[in-house]
């Protein structure tokens, strides 16, 4: 049993003596007896390494989905991660470092996260980025909070192009914040944004402090983000745009839009698809509301001999120091991530990063194309896509998925029936060869047969 | 110094140097580039596979109203830059595996390599999170005997991994609360938290919908309970605790207080920052907590990675369990995982299963640890704390002299008043000594506070070799000369302006003028 | 400093720190202790897996007299410390992930992290050596592919991977001609080498079994061919060769040399370090070689690993191929591969099948970089030390400053008589520069050396830098003031007493007295 | 194509220009028109870096034998191989540095192999190891050569119960160094050193150098080491053992019964099996004879403000300063692999070496017990073994071999008949779990049927 403590008896009877104490146990007394635990904890004995490898080995050898050829999207994606952002993200000062509260020997992790933060603006097409939140849904939310506390007012129209998840987990934080969350449905896969009068579209007969679209959305479609900025500039509302940053290879920056505050999902940077986590929430907004950013933010300034330095800036927004009127909650944030993801994008580089989103269109194309022509599979929206698509099936999705997974592939991501119809959601990336796909295309046939 | 210009006598019309390790603490002290003056026009670095798939153009892919104008600048770098760059960040950089990481409040213990080879499996990492339970039983099973284990530890009925960080489980916690509270038909407006607590405290309880009302600690450090029962009323939807507090004392009076909200009709949530102190000798579900949040990102293993990721499950007492955020991995009579939410859940709190990689390195570290090692955990995190405590008798204030558990509180209070010497200078001047600062200026009742929190995985002779450090920087600012002041200054960069970067804002590098 | 050796102020009689980081650079330059002096007794890191063998003692496993009385002490030291130790020591030592490494004849280029990945697949580091080949087809496949790929690079016909490093290439070379001449019935006794050779050249002539002629260099650097000619008879087994050679220059006379010493029945042997500058655009077997070794750690970029392991594969021409160690993978006609050992075989050179991960590594990046590639690998490492070349005229004495090759001699011989500048100084200042120092003092026939590659994945940039700083300690000496002479100041040492090493030698810790 | 060159073609032309050139072939004036490859290397073209990992991964696919649980041994072992030791091995400053030239910035490199050397020292019994050699093999020849060298004898008596592959290595370079090796047979598994007149023995009918013997020898069999010792005491020969570093964690040292060099395999410290390579030549000897060690040696001394440092010493023996003169050619050597093996040999500590040996000798024990209990399966050899050992069967070993491949076990090392007779070589390490060994023994049985 490795516990990685170094005591040697000896030496904790040595140290306690020096305490004046001669047990343990007498460590604890300040515990009171009755609620002392009898017997110790009720788990096993530890395991030595090699049997914790072994364990660990049986476990991750029973997620048969590991090995297929994946096809599934839904806001997390089989991209290529190069040998050498794993080999610096690895990177034990990286790994084993603690938020940077010393700058003077944390320079290496606020220099990367500075670094990340330019990334992100760029390619968010606003000035400023935080240092990473959870994830595209806690993103969502910090933004809505933001947005609140910028307009003052209560209610956000969210469009439901949002990834399903992420609309979810602002429902569960809008119950301790009062917001009112609008969903506003798509037609045809594009959000229709209501028009005229408001009083028909909240409870609360609002104007909303922002409107929340996801560009390209949930179902791969390409929103019309012009018309969504144009509804909130006539309603006085902010532009909360989730961007896909992958997609923003090719696409137009939410911020050459208008958008306010731009937020999304990063794992496509670096990170596996872990099975959902740890991933990254992007965060980036205009200048305006640098002051209402959620969580830490690095910033460049000198130190007492007039070198260039990185420290986290602005604490006063935050939690440790505003405690009950902090901007967030957030503390312990995705850092490593975000190292990750700027030394990937960094890898990409301004080639790399449209060669991507191209391929990644191409193979969508190409995969889109063939699946349609089987009998049966039926486009679920008309809207122009990027790099993901929804189709409809003859047979139940899930039962699709199962029977692919037979054949070697994850076919997709299945939609939820009740709003967008039955249906499987296919994403396409840059690691998938035209021989997979075509094979991918034959099984596909087979199981909607 | 910043690096040179490029020099006119060459060619080279553009950039910064690229090879040139001059920043690297190895060989000298320059500023390392950032990877925009290492970008150079057309340099690239990636590469993609041989797909055969159709080269249709941009123009061909995407309508031209979508397409991007002109260049997406991100950076041009090759992979060799990149390595290099990114290499000399990290010698620029203090961690765990350099050395001690006293942080109080943060448990900078050592994390084992062998979590890190465990969460890097590829059965593990390459799982969509969309497959069906079918084909990921083996993650199903990993989570729920991780969440079974969890609530063993804490003493409770069920939990959910979906919170990522503490901050997450305690705004999960506390909508829990509500949701109960409304339930019962009454919502509640106020949570009681004590002024010794930590930041995001109040702050979740803000975004949970209540008002934050401070109880103020007794001159023992713990919370003044006869000040609690007058801020109890019918009102209160609950009380958060850490127990041990930040003082990493034990509230000894635990029970009554359990007893005392009970009473009211409020909740106990337990803040388990502090986990590391009582693993295996008594439980928050013992203590009559309701509502546990854990950091396993402190307690068990899971490595800081400069601020994150990190995990914090919440486990509820059986009566709450109805509302636990969804879905959550159940095992049937068969064997068979499959995912369930539970019938009154509050909904989700993460995109997915939470930080599923930050879980399963803490699922191997439990595995590995496990129930006796654990209960040593917390045994040698203790005699760390003590001893370093007794140690330094005499060289600081020890506001608090009294058994502590796994941290405890110093202050320089005394030492500024008569030799000028702050806490934030001792936190410099021991990054000189070889030794990460401890935590300073938290928590806020006690003055000039240093709190150090040694671990369990830090050597007797590391912790000599702290109180050491520590004894001879008070010594020095007896002896006068302000060293401490002017500290650091063998680090890579010497003390940083903080207020100037507030002042004149650079938060990326197109912001620079 | 040494570390605090600790203070009777505290209980703790035994060690030295161990979880302080004094000696990492990003905080201090204190010494960083031994293992030996981080050690406690008692303490562990080991962790075995359960295996239910039954547990017999030492005594009923081992008879009496060969069991080892009392304890063999190795270190006892917990995993922490173990892993602080060890990276702090990766804080104190320069590497090409850090920056640039112009050390001259060792091709210090980046070694793509893609190659690091294909070395550890378990599929190849798993493999037994003695596995039959049925069961290690893809291990024959790659090492029978790379033998040929190498000769495709080098022009010849068969090769072998054995050879561990490149002496080791060297000696197995050597060990060719004198089978080769002995069945020919006359061994032969001599073996001529240009006067600026490699050290180990001669020394492996003479393990080889031969006798060492040097051939002086003639004023444009290169053999001096009537000298060459004049020590040529029929007792010359051959002659050893760098081409370009180690000043950096391509020996033109090349084919009139390779006629010449095979008149009188000699071979010729391709010491192939410099290989990485002429990749795609000549070969060794084109020259007129009979015997080319290769260094895979420096053109095929399998990094050094701080000194090794190396791979140093030998390809010769057709007519010596039935003398090549063995056994080799050989593929029949069935598409199988099996092991083959040449007719006339010198015999193994290696316990195994050499040092087959590097082999592995240098594969995959040959697989990367394919034809094109390598040449491109060749036109950029010749493109930098040209530039280079011209960028520090007039700086440093350039003794042969014609079209170097992928590197060229520059020397402080000027700047020592008027300013005392050594090369040694130079090298020692470039390391507070933030660069790695050139090899100096290397080849013998250059006063003075300083010997530089910078390899072909140095930016541009980064060789302006390079040259910016070769030139700021040229100025500075002349300036006067001395600053090279007690350069570097800003390492973790400073500079070393390597007299005092040989003086008073203390090999091992326990040496110390 | 992934050439990791950064030159742009702006860039090239630009330092093109600075040369006064105009192409770049113009940079290979000076190789004579006749010498030059027309058309380009006939290679294929470079992959991208994921077709790369692919057809990597193709080959090692391909090796079944990777996957089998593993009773082979035959100085190549299958140890565990901690994820601590892995990580820190792997760290880029160890792996990317050259030979140690330059001392200052070296100390980790150089401290790490300090530690090495007193490692191996402690453990072979003599107060001085060097910093590596590249094999078993190598260091036996270097041995050979140092005797050779310290007597101006030639003979050197090398015991058959020597590695074969080592011996044949010997044979190979003692071609070039004239050296007479005369091979003393094993009776009953044990070397049979000539008593009397050694006319016989040698066709120089010269005293040997030294005697070169295996400790345990290449059988598993622990040998008379006193006897060897004697018989070259006797004859003013020096004692060469070559010694197995894991049985070193119970056996006696080789500098206790009086060795004058020690050699060995250092493999089973934190390196994988690897296909035979790099592996690592352990080289130790007493002190009288340090200057005419090979390879490279550590000292430690001071810089010139008086801290303790590191540094490569007494460089005059080595080949870039003596030249042919040298006492050996070696050059870059295996650092790497040395320092993997202080980190595992630390790692493993003083305990940790003694429960593997232990645990590896019960493994061996109860496998061989077991083994030896099946029909016809009968003792090679009677000698005491530790933790490899050899067995008769009544089949041929290679068919053994090939039916427990299937079986899932790589079943042991097949014998070369001529020496020792037809047989298998069987190790059993600390990795091999009783449910192994009985699955093994099970399928062994009707292997042999
Ligand atoms: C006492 C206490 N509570 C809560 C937190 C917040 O946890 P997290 O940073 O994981 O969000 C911390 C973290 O430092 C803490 O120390
Ligand atoms: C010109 C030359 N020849 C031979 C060698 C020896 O090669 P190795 O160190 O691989 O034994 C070297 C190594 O530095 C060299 O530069």
């Amino acid at each position: 049993m490795p516990d990685y403590i170094p005591h040697t008896e000896a030496e904790t009877a040595e140290m306690l003596s020096f305490i004046g104490l001669s047990s343990l146990d007498e460590l604890f007394d300040a515990v009171p007896a009755a609620l002392r635990l009898a017997g110790g904890l009720d788990l096993p004995g530890g395991l030595s390494e090699p049997d914790t490898s072994a364990e660990m080995g049986r476990l991750a050898g029973a997620n048969a989905a590991a090995d297929l050829i994946c096809f599934a999207g839904a806001g997390a994606y089989d991209h290529e991660i190069p040998a050498a952002v794993r080999s610096l993200a690895s990177r034990s000062e990286f790994v084993t470092a603690y938020t940077p509260y010393q700058p003077e020997v944390a320079q290496g992790v606020l220099q990367a996260l500075f670094e990340y933060q330019t990334l992100i603006s760029r390619i968010a097409g606003v000035p400023v980025a935080n240092a990473s939140l959870y994830d595209g849904a806690s993103a969502c939310v910090e933004a809505v909070n933001l947005a609140v506390a910028a307009t003052r007012r209560e209610t956000v129209w969210v469009s439901q192009g949002v990834h399903p998840n992420w609309r979810a987990v602002m429902r569960t934080f809008a119950a301790g914040t009062g917001h009112d969350l609008v969903e506003i449905p798509l037609i045809d896969g594009v959000t229709a944004w209501p028009g005229g009068d408001i009083g028909a579209n909240t409870t609360s007969g609002e104007e909303p402090a922002a409107v929340l679209l996801q560009y390209p959305n949930y179902l791969g479609c390409l929103e019309d983000v012009e018309a969504a900025v144009a509804t909130a500039r006539r309603r006085g509302a902010l532009v909360l745009v989730a961007f896909d940053p992958v997609a923003a290879g090719l696409l137009r920056t939410p911020g050459s839009y208008g958008a306010d505050v731009v937020v999304g999902e990063g794992q496509p940077f670096g990170t596996p698809m872990s099975f959902g986590g740890p991933y990254l929430g992007l965060f980036a907004c205009t200048m305006e509301h640098v002051r209402r950013l959620p969580g830490r933010l690095v910033g460049e300034t000198l130190d007492t001999e007039g070198r260039r330095a990185y420290v986290t800036t602005l604490r006063t927004r935050e939690q440790d120091i505003r405690r009950e009127k902090a901007s967030s909650n957030v503390c312990t944030n995705q850092t490593l991530i975000a190292v990750t993801c700027a030394i990937q994008l960094a890898w990409l580089g301004t080639s790399g990063l449209r060669e991507l989103a191209l391929r990644c269109a191409r193979g969508t194309r190409y995969a889109r194309e063939a699946l349609l022509a089987i009998d049966g599979v039926e486009p679920l929206v008309s809207a122009p896509v990027l790099r993901e698509f929804a189709v409809r099936l003859p047979v139940a999705a899930d039962v699709v998925v199962e029977r692919l997974a037979e054949e070697g592939f994850l076919a997709g991501a299945p939609l939820a029936g009740e709003e967008y119809g039955d249906g499987l959601l296919v994403a396409v990336t840059e690691r998938r060869t035209r021989a997979q796909i075509d094979d991918y295309v034959a099984a596909f046939e087979k199981a909607v047969r | 110094m910043t690096p040179d210009t490029l020099r006119p006598g060459g060619p080279i019309a553009h950039g910064a140097p690229g090879g040139r390790a001059s920043s690297a603490p190895v060989v000298g002290r320059d500023t390392e580039p950032t990877i925009f003056e290492l970008s150079a026009p057309g340099r690239t670095a990636w590469s993609f596979r041989t797909t055969e798939v159709p080269e249709w153009s941009a123009d061909e892919l995407v309508p031209a109203a979508h397409l991007h104008e002109g260049e997406l600048g991100v950076t041009e770098i090759s992979e060799r830059d990149l390595v290099g760059h990114f290499t000399r960040l990290t010698h620029r950089q203090y961690s765990v595996d350099l050395g001690a990481y006293p942080l109080g409040s943060c448990t900078m213990k050592y994390n084992p390599k062998l979590c890190d080879e465990a969460a890097g499996l590829p059965g593990l990492a390459n799982a969509h999170p969309t497959a069906p339970a079918a084909l990921t039983q083996g993650w199903l099973a990993l989570l729920g005997d991780l969440a079974d284990r969890l609530c063993r530890i804490t003493g409770m009925h069920s939990a959910t991994l979906q919170p990522p960080a503490g901050a997450a489980g305690e705004l999960t916690g506390l909508l829990l609360m509500r949701a109960w509270h409304a339930d019962k038909g009454r919502p509640r407006t106020k949570v009681i938290i004590p002024d010794s607590a930590h930041g995001t405290n109040p702050a979740s309880v803000t975004l949970g919908g209540y008002e934050t009302i401070t109880v103020p600690s007794d001159a023992r450090g713990c919370v003044d309970v006869a000040a609690l029962r007058e801020r109890l009323d019918d009102d209160v939807a609950g009380i958060m605790l850490t127990n041990p507090n930040t003082l990493g004392l034990f509230e000894e009076d635990i029970a009554e207080i359990a007893a005392a909200v009970h009473e009211v009709g409020g909740l106990l949530y337990y803040d388990g920052a502090n986990l590391n102190a009582i693993l295996g000798v008594t439980r928050p579900g013992d203590m009559g907590f309701d509502i546990v949040h854990m950091n396993l990102h402190k307690t068990f293993a899971v490595p800081h990675g400069g601020g994150g990721p990190g995990a914090g499950p919440v486990a509820v007492s059986e009566r709450l369990a109805p509302y636990l955020p969804g879905p959550r991995p159940v095992q049937g009579a068969d064997g068979q995982w499959s995912w369930e939410t539970p019938e009154r859940s509050i909904g989700r709190v993460h995109s997915w299963h939470g930080n599923a990689l930050a879980l399963a390195r803490a699922y191997s570290y439990i595995l590995a640890t496990g129930g006796d090692g654990l209960a040593h955990v917390a045994q040698a995190a203790v005699l760390n704390a003590n001893w370093l405590r007794h140690r330094l008798r005499g060289v600081y204030d020890l506001p608090y002299d009294r058994p502590n558990m796994h941290e405890f509180v110093a202050s320089t209070a005394g030492l500024k008043r008569r030799h000028g010497l702050k806490a934030v200078d001792v936190a410099k001047r021991l990054l000189e000594e070889g030794f990460h600062a401890p935590t300073v200026y938290f928590p806020l009742i006690v003055e000039e506070a240093l709190m150090i929190e040694p671990t369990e995985t830090e050597s007797p002779q590391t912790m000599e070799a702290l109180a050491a450090a520590l004894e001879r920087i008070a010594v020095e600012a007896a002896d006068g000369g302000g060293v401490a002041a002017t500290a650091p200054r063998s680090t890579p960069v010497a003390r940083v302006d903080e207020a100037r970067a507030a002042r004149r804002l650079i938060p990326t590098w197109d912001a620079r003028d």
